[in-house]
């Protein structure tokens, strides 16, 4: 007598094997690393410059997604011309490149040798510098932002947009005083997945940025450089790497509700 | 003139083409559902781009294809109020009503706008929704908030799509009455949309009467009573003569 | 796929810097024997140990540093590592680098130089080269450092696009290379690298003690030395 | 008499630099390759199977996030429980990590010396398999699903899914019949992303799969194969990838809109 | 008792408690903007959970906090037509209407199915907007709709919030009148909450009169206009009796 699986029940099953699946490997790391390498690691002399760095860096370069890519996300959201689904698959190309393709591809674009270096002019100092890395950061993550962003001011009903415009706002204030707080929760989870990304990255920022430590030589360089050496290291840079970004993550979520002021 | 309204226009299969003016401070838009009515006031509003026509507002030109003149809906200063209400989901009720006052022309101070806008929420009876988020509201308190939202600021003219519709029948009697009387004292045109033949007697509208995308006839309660252009016409005049 | 039919294959892995050595020597061996066939797999020495660890199922196991192939024999995972190649270390330098230097000295006259860093073997070398040279070299060349990388290869590709006037990398990396050119080294201060193959605790044995054997003979010096590099003393 | 600068023309200014930043690296790519070496790269050995490789572990890849990952967005949608954010926090935890790290994560839960491999017996023949590839693109691509099928999923208007269930919809039907069909368009630009993401991804294949050309050599592994030999040779894969990206992108943008059967 | 209502809930501020019975097959539920009307009637269907209660309808227990039941709201089998429609956005009309025949204990065939909505879709008089999208229509476009989609299924009983609001005169006649044969010829049990005395007058129906989440008075049209119970009933019936 064995019960037909409800929906629910099946759903549940596949849902709780994603979470699984996506928290096992670093519940394994936890693992094998071990309290008392975790401590040594966090004072090893790499740690905190590439945490500083990175910290710093993510953080100019969320700053520029977010002001660059909101009027973006809002003209994708809002044109119903052909051209936009074009702009929309460009945008969106940089994620299907290898990141570290993307970094050569950086560096023929930016760097001294670049295609267009005489065009724009000497834009040789920007390799191996702390712009370089959040371009490359920027590069990576702004994507992200822009297709979720984009998402979430979709559902902006434009009713009440007109609204706004017929209370007096301008354009641009229905757009900063309706549509934006409106859109807020799927813009910060937007932010949030872009934040998590340029945070994460390592390949582009290798090849166009180089690695430095306490100049270029992000958290993620600076795990991937210990991993030649020491796995353990590695692991213990990981984690830290986790928990602030986990703790991060949280806060991004937790704080648009604080600021919504309506419970 | 106070209202010129020639309008052509196409949504999917439906035409509208109107061309009418008046003289008469407020207007009532009746017809059947999917007359037009809707559309017009959104035209208006500037919510919505005719293919050609001409708009005046109180000596005021407000679109002409002719001159090739588009105002920006945010200069039209207009009180407009949609059928679907659109509050603001991210306000509480007070910062609803109080979003107008704070943009040109008023630009008045974050407390001062919210003082107006209790007021304004005191005039359609709803002090006691002012902390409130719009989704926990009933239909006919959206109703009233979005009434009261468009008439805090202090618009050219009024456009007001079903505005009493969800409301209830002593609510629906007390605002009307308060609208008519705000209006007889600021002379403020109104373009009202309604199916209550009460609304326009309360407020002395002229009427036009609308169907499929046409005026049919235009003129005061009495006029429309004396002659009858359609059976349309007849119903809507008969629902408040009594029970049927 | 594998185009070769039921046989299965042999799986070689090997350091990035042996890509195209090992090229030649999978066509070699593919040549000598038409029922086989090779499978290439290419990553940082490190790496590849890890995966060994992790259970991969390999038959060979070449790298830039017999210390890897030690741990590994360590822990019962391979077998002694055979020293098959000796690689030299290059100073080289592109043609912005060129206008500023004629020998190793010259260095200190450069302000963009890149290494790899003191975790993958080529960096080893470069600093014991460099400490071989004298301390003042040494310190004045780290001092102009813009980048440590994490491979030979990503060292070459910062020379070659112009981003870095001067690198050290291996004498094998020079052959296919694009723009750059090699500074002679003073005799005292040359390091060279000596390259360790073993047996994976999992080979097919015969399979891959045929291409040990392809690896040592002189087809497979040959190719060795086509790609820059030298015979073991 | 200059005019100050609409909000308009600022947003334009601020979008178009931004498609500019993330279009300019791949035209330099393009450029910086020219045509002869394009046909020259596309026949060399190593795309074929690369290529082949990549549409099918992708494709899989794809197939799990969406069957796993939609049930998971649902219930993070829908849920107000104190347990949701730290759910969707931790299902967000993997884009942090450098794939590398992932890789290694990965390689210590499922490899021989796992630490859940007395647990769970005998899993050592997962890493090294094309089954590998399929798990490493999940890990690092779902978790982009998951967040945008969930902000999809909050526009669905709950008094729309009781009218539904009202109607005789059990909750899975309900969700299957409206949720779904109504968060399409969401769905997909999400799908997209993590689709476009594990073609990208590289460092948790290259680490838990390993690099065999025709097994678990995918094209970014064969790019990266290529860039230590040939960087022309790799920037022609990348083009090419770029390309299919670009194409499938714009194929998953049009296609919703045809299945909805609406204009 | 075909109705079996007793209910307590907490919404925010508002406080719901209500506990009636009645043997009339057509309720009526009246009263002021945020009396609770809505919020019982979503009770009833089931998409809100109240603290505590019993409700029955025609026979069947939906809901009791003393035996712990609470039953599934696609097995309430109730026509459900919310105040906001809710009509399914990616679902043309037809396909809106002809949803909930797909589904058990309906269970027809997609072709059969559409059949059987054009028809209830005729029954609005909206054979014309079977092809169209939903954001497309106007306000009582798609409030016909939302009527038809609940009439199609073969529910237990009926629930109606404000079905007729935002018809134009002779459409809330024609609609009134054939909901009126509808039940009379059906004699399914119908809840509808109404602003419109007419409604009640013509569907014969009890009235429930709530204010501020509690029944204060109950019966039948005549017992209404006997004995008054407070101001707003007043208003209600005045309604219905001429201009005002
Ligand atoms: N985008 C569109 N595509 C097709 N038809 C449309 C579109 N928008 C509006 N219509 C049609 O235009 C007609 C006029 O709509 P409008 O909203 O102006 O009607 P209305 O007079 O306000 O009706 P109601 O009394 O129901 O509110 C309707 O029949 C509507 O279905
Ligand atoms: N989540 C909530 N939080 C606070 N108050 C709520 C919430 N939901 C509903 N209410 C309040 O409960 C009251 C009853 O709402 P309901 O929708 O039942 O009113 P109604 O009788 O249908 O009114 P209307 O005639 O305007 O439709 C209203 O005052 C409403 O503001
Ligand atoms: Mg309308
Ligand atoms: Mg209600």
């Amino acid at each position: 007598m064995r019960r037909k699986p409800s929906g629910h029940s099946i759903g549940t099953l596949l849902a709780f094997t994603l979470v699984v699946l996506l928290v096992l490997p670093l519940v394994a790391l936890l693992l094998s690393a071990g309290t008392a390498s975790l401590s040594a690691g966090l004072s090893d002399p790499l740690f905190g410059p590439a945490l500083a760095l990175s910290l710093r860096t993510t953080a100019l370069a969320l700053v520029a997604i977010v002001v660059l890519g909101t009027p973006l996300a809002w003209w994708l959201s809002r044109s119903s011309t052909r051209g936009r689904m074009l702009v929309e698959a460009l945008v969106e190309l940089p994620i299907v490149m290898p990141p570290a393709v993307l970094g050569v591809a950086l560096l023929q674009a930016f760097g001294r040798d670049g295609v267009f270096s005489p065009v724009v002019g000497d834009l040789g100092g920007i390799p191996f510098t702390e712009t370089a890395v959040v371009i490359a950061q920027v590069v990576v993550a702004a994507p992200f932002y822009v297709q979720g962003a984009a998402n979430a001011f979709r559902e902006v009903d434009s009713s009440m947009m007109g609204v706004a415009r017929s209370l007096g706002s301008s354009p641009a204030r229905a757009f900063l005083r309706v549509a934006v707080p409106a859109a807020l929760p799927g813009l910060c989870v937007a932010a949030s997945l872009a934040w998590a990304r340029a945070l994460g990255e390592f390949g582009a920022t290798l090849l166009f940025a180089g690695n430095l430590s306490g100049e270029t030589q992000t958290l993620p360089l600076a795990i991937y450089t210990a991993l030649q050496a020491d796995v353990k290291l590695a692991v213990v840079f990981s984690l830290a790497l986790a928990g602030l970004g986990g703790f991060l993550l949280l806060l991004l979520r937790v704080l648009p509700r604080k600021v919504r002021g309506i419970q | 003139m106070i209202w010129t309204v020639e309008l052509r226009a196409k949504l999917g299969d439906f035409g509208l083409d109107v061309s009418l003016e008046s003289e008469a401070p407020t207007l009532a838009l009746v017809g059947p559902n999917g007359s037009g009515k809707s559309s017009i006031v959104r035209m208006i509003a500037g919510a919505l781009s005719p293919v050609a026509g001409e708009l005046q507002v109180a000596g005021e030109v407000l679109f002409s294809s002719r001159a090739g003149l588009n105002v920006a809906m945010e200069r039209r200063r207009l009180g407009y109020m949609p059928q679907g209400f659109s509050l603001f989901p991210h306000l509480n009720v007070l910062d609803n009503v109080a979003y107008g006052l704070r943009e040109k022309p008023s630009g008045l101070s974050r407390r001062e706008a919210r003082e107006f806008a209790k007021q304004a929420l005191r005039r359609v009876d709803s002090e006691g929704l002012a902390e409130r988020a719009p989704e926990t509201l009933s239909g006919g308190e959206q109703q009233r908030v979005a009434l009261a939202r468009a008439l805090a600021v202090s618009p050219r003219a009024l456009l007001l799509d079903e505005p009493l519709s969800a409301l209830d029948m002593t609510a629906r009697h007390s605002v009307r009455q308060t609208l008519a009387r705000h209006l007889a004292s600021t002379g403020l045109p109104t373009m009202m949309v309604t199916h209550d033949v009460r609304d326009v007697a309360a407020l002395g509208a002229e009427c036009w009467v609308l169907e499929n995308g046409r005026v049919v006839q235009k003129g005061s309660l009495g006029e429309l009573r004396a002659r009858p252009s359609n059976a349309f016409v007849e119903d809507f005049l008969a629902a408040g003569e009594g029970m049927d | 796929g594998n185009p070769r039919g039921g046989a299965q294959p042999v799986v070689v892995f090997a350091a990035a810097s042996l890509m195209e050595a090992f090229s030649g020597l999978e066509q070699a061996y593919e040549e000598r024997f038409s029922d086989r066939d090779v499978r290439l797999s290419f990553a940082g020495s490190h790496v590849l140990r890890m995966q060994v660890e992790q259970g991969a199922r390999v038959d060979l196991l070449a790298t830039a540093d017999l210390r890897h192939l030690d741990s590994l024999q360590a822990r019962g995972l391979a077998s002694p590592p055979v020293p098959f190649a000796v690689n030299r270390l290059a100073v080289v330098v592109n043609e912005e680098g060129l206008e500023h230097i004629q020998n190793l000295e010259d260095l200190l006259n450069l302000d963009r130089i890149v290494l790899g860093s003191a975790e993958v073997p080529v960096g080893q070398y470069a600093r014991q080269m460099l400490s071989l040279c004298g301390d003042e070299l040494a310190s004045g060349v780290m001092g102009r450092v813009v980048s440590f990388e994490d491979s030979a290869r990503l060292v070459r590709a910062k020379v070659e696009l112009g981003e870095a006037q001067a690198a050290v990398i291996y004498q094998s990396d020079l052959v296919g290379s694009r723009g750059i050119r090699g500074i002679r080294i003073p005799e005292h201060c040359r390091v060279s690298p000596v390259y360790g193959i073993s047996l994976a605790q999992t080979a097919r044995t015969e399979a891959a003690e045929d291409f040990l054997e392809l690896l040592r003979s002189d087809v497979g010096l040959e190719i060795l030395r086509g790609h820059g590099f030298e015979e073991v003393p």
